[in-house]
């Protein structure tokens, strides 16, 4: 499957062309440019998943394909960076994710970003962009992924910062690359310590479940947990920078700054998936050597997931909302594989996590699409601009409708069949888990249809709210043009259908094919949840009244916390600004100038001092010279005479 | 004359022909000329030393020549290259090459500091291609002299505190150096002066508890070595452009190169004996000088203090002692000799611009010298270390290396180091985003004008060569690797 | 017999206007006291049978140099003005040190000198030998020398005139 | 006392008298030259010292070494270059008077700084 080669190459190949060449194209020309690129790769990434499902199953077991592979760097005769291609069920799936996702919003932004200056820029990123997270998901070894993992990062940081002329993007995007680096920097110690003790990068050899591979690091333990638990937690810390997981999720809501399609593919669907990703590959390691890492993690993403569905209840951003959604629902993901064990139906977590991740790469998406082209529409992210839009915008009304039915995990839609195979995997793992997760799915649909509602019900829209409407013109809301809508009926498509695809099939956590088997009780629970979610948001948000204000009197305290996001954010500042910036760097400057540097003039000026008092000796007064030399030389004679 | 004494003779050729030079144009033409011809030689040697190496030929040096200077001394003009020396070689012509047409319109008295210019780069060169204790530490001074009147005459700021406190410091290195050098000519049997021939014969490891630290040190200075760094800042912030390229991409791996080639290298024993003290001091090196530039506020000061980071990072992974580790070193010091080049080359053209490196007063310069942005921003990924160019390269390998000591005290000190790449993101992004990011600060800056012919090709040279260390490091990886063997099987033994 | 107190009476002249001479409040008094010892060291040469020496340092020195030092002396000072301001410090400091290396180089004398027998022949420096001695380029002849001595009269002179004269 | 006397007075003059003679003079040129102010002091205190100087010479060339005229023709070599130098230093002091009306070593730091 050599061609998958090109899955890579294209983007590539199409972010050199509309970057590096110093050429200015007219931005129709760069759009199609980027856009028939991902296209191809879309189309080719669907031919190598129909290839792989039926092709490379081996007495029933999907295979590891490498189909390409490159030494790329070579440390020492163990340890080498490869650059290759491995093809196993979640990097096909990912790729097909990734493909289809980038597909349809280099589409959607062929008429969200009309207009904008560096469109040529942009279309160049989102190309960067798509090669990074493919070179991610389809990597070989542990640090290709690393490299790759750096350079989406990289990428995202140039997309949220694309207005850069605007300093709340470029904080975001400072923001937003600093955590994950942070994050990333613990990555790369695990791999070291994991590289270290196993002699290997390869995927291969690690997730083998080979006990001698591991031998060394299980057996070398310090504080208390073997090398290799310390490895792989510092690996998830890396993880849970890119996914926003608790307490590194900061820089997922200001990230919001970027344009929306870059939101939509980037901070929704794939990159902040990727530690997910990152989980699921490394997954045999994690549950069959350090299972007490594995429940860690279940709790942080069961953790994350409740603690931000609690903030988007309140923001009034949408984008926010979706972000905050966005976190919860990776923490759903993490909790799945948290909870998973190994093989037939102990790995029901691991498939329900990336059959969840699937699903909601294509909902989430369609969300930010969606909200994308009512930004687009009223030119504000806030709540208090909109309203009453469904009349204006029926597409955007319909296919958002479908989103957030899919995300508050109502069947038919494909949330419901995801969302419900972690919710058993929980309630089999501790059935607090699985009532923590189930209530959270609650206040899912509670929030996503305070959303909908907001948007598209409660008050009327009045065009007077948006006096700052930059385009001067048309102040009634209208239908997106044809290139976004297409995308949002595509997406909405997917998601209707996604929820049926017998996932299990393609997916589990051994590479056997596994059917689900949906349990009626969770199910029935959860819908039943979920629709009381849904009734008491259209309580209160259908109409415009007065119900959630007094409502958010009555609970004063914690509402104000958490639209401040609990504080999370003031207290990195807090400790960034004034811990390290004014008692660390600042004492250091200072030392440096003042401690060292004075120590290397004060030796300069004592010098200087010493020849100020010696240059008397050189008065020019010949007498004393005279006086000294005869002294001298009475004293050399003396020396002389009675010394020797 | 073996083809290597090209390197000096191309740089006299040029000082003469600048000596005859009349007019600008003329010194232009030279100096492009003589530049081009020694990328051109470090290009064919590249190639003539990879071919000879894949022919099977496996001695430590490559093309030697040899010839007596001084008898009583038995000082010798010896050359010859390894793969270190080759890849240094590349780096040092490289930059000249590019130093030359950042200072293309360098004023007042051009043909003066371009004759100073040849000076220093015969120093460089001449330091990478001898074998000889004595020649090497002769072209070491030559390359510190040249410095002083650079600094002192065309810099900008505070010059001659810095020009004076830059070669007091490097001067005082180097006399440590001497005693270092001359210790260690005389505790072998004073019978020779090659270092190859040393390494056989061995200093006594009671004299190498002496001779090590000095001239680990005396190396050290001029390698920002912490607390011996302080010239850094204020030298490369009161240097012409050219100058601050040639000294931080150059001049300071002279140090680390030193370090190993003679330091540890003739006196292994010690080395692995007091390894543990200059690890240490590296290490914070590494830390601090990141830290150190959090806070500064001009371009300079940030880049200077990055450097320092950088090149402790350098030392640090030679202190290893491993083959991974040290190569790592010597792809750090190309590939940190590439980027401050590329840095000091774009602070130059910024300054050149605004007038001030103050990032207080800047921002949005991306709008208007769009070309300047973009090179700025791709050298601030490539010092944090981004996958695809140079920098990740040289770190992963000096990590990757670093890491396979078992023991807690080097564990500790390299997650130390790579703690340094996020401080590094910090202060990096911090410069991009308030300077070539951001709203415009002053409306000044709206008529500023990109880049022209000139000054987009050093740039380009160096970002290709960034992206080409950084896309295919394979085969400079193996080339330093395997010349790093013989040297490391020194410490091994 | 004679010799000796020949020596004593001229060795107490200059030990007694060495000293007077630089002590001297006036300049030209010193000069003169200067001029005495030049004499007395004369007469010695002449107790030690250097009669040409003799002539030459009552030629060159008494006669020459003296006359440049009184010339310069009326040039410079009115005469009878008093050399004003010696610090009495300094006095005290150099006249301990020339104690000092007095008694050093006495001791010195002292402690060798004795011990070596001393030996004096008698011996008569004639003429021819002078002449000789002076006019050839043998070994412990000193023909060279003295040529370049007569240079460096020469240069002195113009030296002199080119210093002096004036602008 | 009186065989004391006799021996003061009989015989040959011992070579140290000559020597502790040349001794005090030049020591009291050292102390004229460290002491004066006057350049004129000065220079006749060093006239003093080359004096003393030349005795020296000419004493150990006949007591030591009677047969030979090494120490004879320093003497009279330094006598001629000690006029040399007399000449060219009196030039120079009158050119000095004639600049500053002063011939005070004290005054004489024009060159200085």
């Amino acid at each position: 499957m050599q061609y998958t080669l090109l899955i890579l190459a294209l983007p590539l190949l199409s972010f050199a062309v509309l970057g590096l060449v110093d050429a200015k194209w007219k931005p129709k020309v760069a759009g199609t440019i980027g856009t028939t690129i991902l296209g191809i790769i879309t189309i080719l990434s669907y031919f190598a998943a129909w290839q792989y499902f039926t092709q490379y199953k081996v007495d029933g077991v999907y295979q590891k394909v490498i189909a390409f592979d490159y030494e790329w760097l070579r440390f020492n005769d163990l340890l080498h960076i490869n650059l290759g291609i491995l093809l196993d069920p979640i990097s096909v799936m990912m790729m097909i994710v990734i493909t289809t996702v980038s597909f349809m919003v280099n589409l959607y932004s062929l008429g969200y970003m009309k207009g904008e200056k560096g469109f040529q820029r942009y279309y160049a990123f989102l190309s960067l962009f798509a090669f990074s997270m493919l070179g991610l998901v389809m990597a070989t070894n542990i640090f290709q992924m690393y490299i790759f993992w750096e350079l989406v990062g990289v990428s995202s940081y140039l997309l949220i910062g694309f207005y850069y002329t605007r300093p709340a993007a470029v904080a975001a995007a400072k923001k937003a690359f600093i955590v994950t680096r942070f994050a990333d920097l613990f990555f790369l110690i695990g791999i070291l310590l994991l590289s270290y003790f196993t002699k290997t990068f390869d995927f291969g050899i690690l997730t083998s479940s080979n006990a001698n591979v591991f031998a060394e690091a299980t057996s070398k333990t310090f504080m208390g947990f073997s090398m290799l638990s310390w490895a792989m937690a510092l690996i998830f810390i890396g993880g849970a920078g890119k996914s926003a997981m608790f307490p590194l999720h900061i820089w997922l809501p200001d990230a919001m700054e970027g344009p929306t399609p870059v939101s939509a593919l980037i901070h929704a669907a794939t990159m902040v998936v990727a530690g997910v990703f990152l989980v699921a590959r490394l997954f045999p390691v994690y549950v069959v050597f350090t299972p007490e890492v594995l429940h860690g993690i279940a709790y942080v993403g069961a953790f994350t997931a409740l603690f931000s569905a609690i903030i988007a209840c309140v923001q009034t951003d949408i984008k926010r909302v979706l972000a905050f959604s966005t976190i919860s629902q990776i923490g759903f993901m993490m909790v799945g594989l948290g909870v998973s064990g190994y093989g037939g139906h102990e790995g029901v977590g691991y498939m329900s996590s990336m059959f969840h991740l699937f699903t909601h790469a294509f909902f989430k998406s369609l969300l930010f699409l969606g909200a994308g082209s009512v930004i687009h529409a009223v030119h504000s992210n806030e709540m208090k601009d909109m309203g009453g839009l469904r009349k204006y915008m029926p597409i955007t009304n319909w296919t958002f409708l479908i989103a957030c039915l899919a995300i508050a995990g109502i069947p038919p839609f494909s949330g419901f069949f995801s969302k419900d195979e972690i919710l058993s995997a929980s309630y089999s793992f501790s059935p607090a888990m699985g009532g923590i997760m189930t209530f959270i799915a609650g206040l899912t649909a509670f929030y996503m249809f305070r959303l909908y509602y907001n948007i598209f019900w409660g008050k009327e829209f009045k065009p007077a709210t948006q006096s700052e409407n930059y385009h001067g013109h048309g102040n009634t809301p209208h239908e997106s043009p044809f290139s976004m809508s297409s995308a949002l009926v595509f997406l909405g498509a997917v998601t209707c259908v996604a929820g049926l695809i017998p996932f299990g099939h393609f997916i589990t956590s051994d590479g056997v094919p596994y059917d689900i088997h949906i349990n009626l009780t969770v199910a029935s629970v959860s819908i039943i949840v979920a629709l009381v979610g849904i009734i008491i948001a259209t309580y209160l948000y259908r109409k415009e009244n007065e119900i959630p204000e007094k409502l958010a009197k009555t609970f004063d305290g914690f509402y104000k916390a958490a639209s401040h996001r609990f504080y999370i954010d003031e207290v990195y500042l807090f400790s960034t600004k004034k811990i390290i910036f004014n008692n660390i760097a600042r004492p250091i400057a200072w030392f440096d100038r003042h401690v060292i540097d004075g120590t290397m003039n004060g030796i300069a000026s004592s010098t200087q001092w010493v020849a100020v008092k010696i240059k008397g000796f050189q008065s020019g007064q010949i007498q004393q010279y005279a006086y000294v030399f005869l002294l001298g030389t009475l004293l050399v004679a003396a020396l002389v005479i009675f010394l020797i | 004359m073996n083809f290597l004494s090209l390197y000096i003779l191309i740089l006299v050729l040029m000082m003469m022909g600048l000596f005859l030079s009349k007019s600008r144009k003329q010194i232009q033409i030279i100096m492009i000329t003589g530049a081009s011809f020694l990328l051109l030689l470090s290009g064919a040697l590249t190639y003539l030393y990879l071919t000879e190496r894949a022919a099977g030929n496996t001695a430590e040096m490559l093309f030697r020549a040899d010839s007596v200077w001084y008898t009583p001394f038995n000082i010798h003009y010896s050359v010859g290259v390894d793969g270190i020396s080759v890849a240094m070689l590349m780096l040092s012509s490289i930059i000249v090459f590019t130093g030359v047409l950042v200072s293309w319109k360098i004023d007042p008295m051009p043909k003066e500091f371009f004759l100073w210019f040849c000076l220093l780069a015969i120093g460089v060169f001449g330091f990478f291609i001898s074998i000889d204790l004595f020649t090497m530490f002769m072209y070491y001074e030559v390359a510190l002299i040249p410095m002083y009147l650079l600094i002192g005459v065309w810099g900008t700021g505070k010059k001659e505190y810095s020009a004076m406190k830059l070669t007091l410091m490097l001067m005082g290195g180097s006399a440590l150096l001497l005693v270092g050098i001359l210790g260690i000519y005389f505790t072998t049997g004073g019978s020779t002066m090659n270092i190859l021939e040393l390494s056989k014969l061995k200093v006594p490891l009671e004299m190498q508890r002496y001779f090590f630290p000095l001239t680990f040190m005396g190396f050290g200075v001029l390698g920002a070595l912490f607390p011996f760094h302080t010239w850094s800042p204020d030298g490369h912030s009161s240097a012409p452009t050219a100058v601050s390229m040639l000294h931080a991409g150059v001049l300071m791996k002279l140090g680390g190169y030193g370090c190993f080639r003679v330091a540890m290298f003739l006196m292994p024993e010690a080395a692995h004996e007091m390894a543990w003290i200059f690890l240490i001091l590296t290490g914070i090196s590494v830390v601090y000088g990141a830290f150190g530039a959090i806070h500064q506020t001009d371009l300079k000061y940030i880049n200077a203090y990055s450097s320092v980071s950088h090149c402790g990072l350098v030392l640090f992974a030679l202190l290893m002692m491993n083959q991974t580790a040290t190569t790592g070193a010597i792809l750090q010091m190309v590939s940190h000799g590439l980027i401050t080049a590329l840095f000091f080359a774009l602070i130059g053209m910024i300054y050149g611009r605004t007038h001030t490196r103050d990032i207080r007063l800047m921002g949005g310069l991306m709008k208007v010298i769009p070309f300047l942005g973009v090179s700025y921003v791709i050298a601030g990924m490539a010092s944090l270390g981004l996958p695809g160019l140079s920098g990740f390269v040289a770190e992963m390998t000096v990590f990757v290396g670093s890491f396979q000591y078992a023991d807690t005290f080097h564990r500790i000190l390299t997650i130390g180091a790579c703690a340094s790449i996020v401080i590094t993101t910090v202060y990096i992004l911090r410069v991009v985003g308030k300077v070539i990011f951001g709203p415009m600060q002053d409306k000044h800056h709206e008529t500023l004008t990109d880049a022209v012919m000139y000054e987009r090709i050093p740039v380009i040279v160096l970002t290709a060569a960034i992206f080409g260390i950084g896309m295919f490091p394979g085969w400079i990886s193996s080339m330093i690797g395997d010349s790093v063997l013989p040297l490391i099987s020194q410490f091994i033994r | 017999m004679a010799e000796k107190i020949i020596f004593y009476i001229l060795g107490a002249i200059i030990a007694i206007f060495s000293i007077m001479a630089v002590t001297s409040k006036q300049i030209i008094r010193s000069a003169t006291y200067l001029l005495f010892v030049l004499i007395a060291t004369a007469g010695l040469y002449l107790l030690l049978g250097y009669n040409y020496l003799f002539a030459v340092q009552i030629a060159v020195y008494a006669g020459g140099v003296m006359v440049l030092f009184i010339f310069a002396i009326s040039f410079t000072n009115r005469p009878g003005e008093k050399v004003h301001g010696e610090v009495p410090v300094r006095k005290l400091i150099a006249g301990t040190t020339a104690a000092a290396g007095v008694v050093f180089c006495g001791y010195i004398i002292y402690r060798n000198i004795r011990k070596v027998t001393v030996l004096v022949q008698q011996y008569n420096l004639s003429p021819q030998k002078l002449g000789e001695t002076l006019m050839g380029t043998e070994k412990y002849q000193y023909l060279l020398p003295f040529e370049l001595i007569s240079i460096l009269l020469l240069a002195c002179i113009v030296g002199a005139v080119m210093i002096a004269r004036k602008r | 006392m009186g065989d004391i006397l006799t021996n003061f007075f009989t015989g040959t003059v011992p070579i140290e008298a000559y020597l502790g003679l040349s001794l005090i003079m030049f020591f009291c040129g050292v102390y004229g030259f460290l002491t004066r102010k006057n350049m004129l002091m000065i220079l006749i205190s060093v006239e003093l010292m080359l004096n003393a100087a030349d005795i020296n010479f000419a004493v150990f060339n006949r007591y030591l070494y009677p047969g030979q005229l090494e120490g004879f023709y320093f003497s009279l070599f330094t006598i001629a270059i000690a006029a040399c130098e007399t000449a060219v230093a009196i030039a120079i002091i009158i050119n000095i008077y004639r600049n500053l009306k002063s011939v005070e070593v004290d005054n004489l730091n024009q060159m200085k700084e």
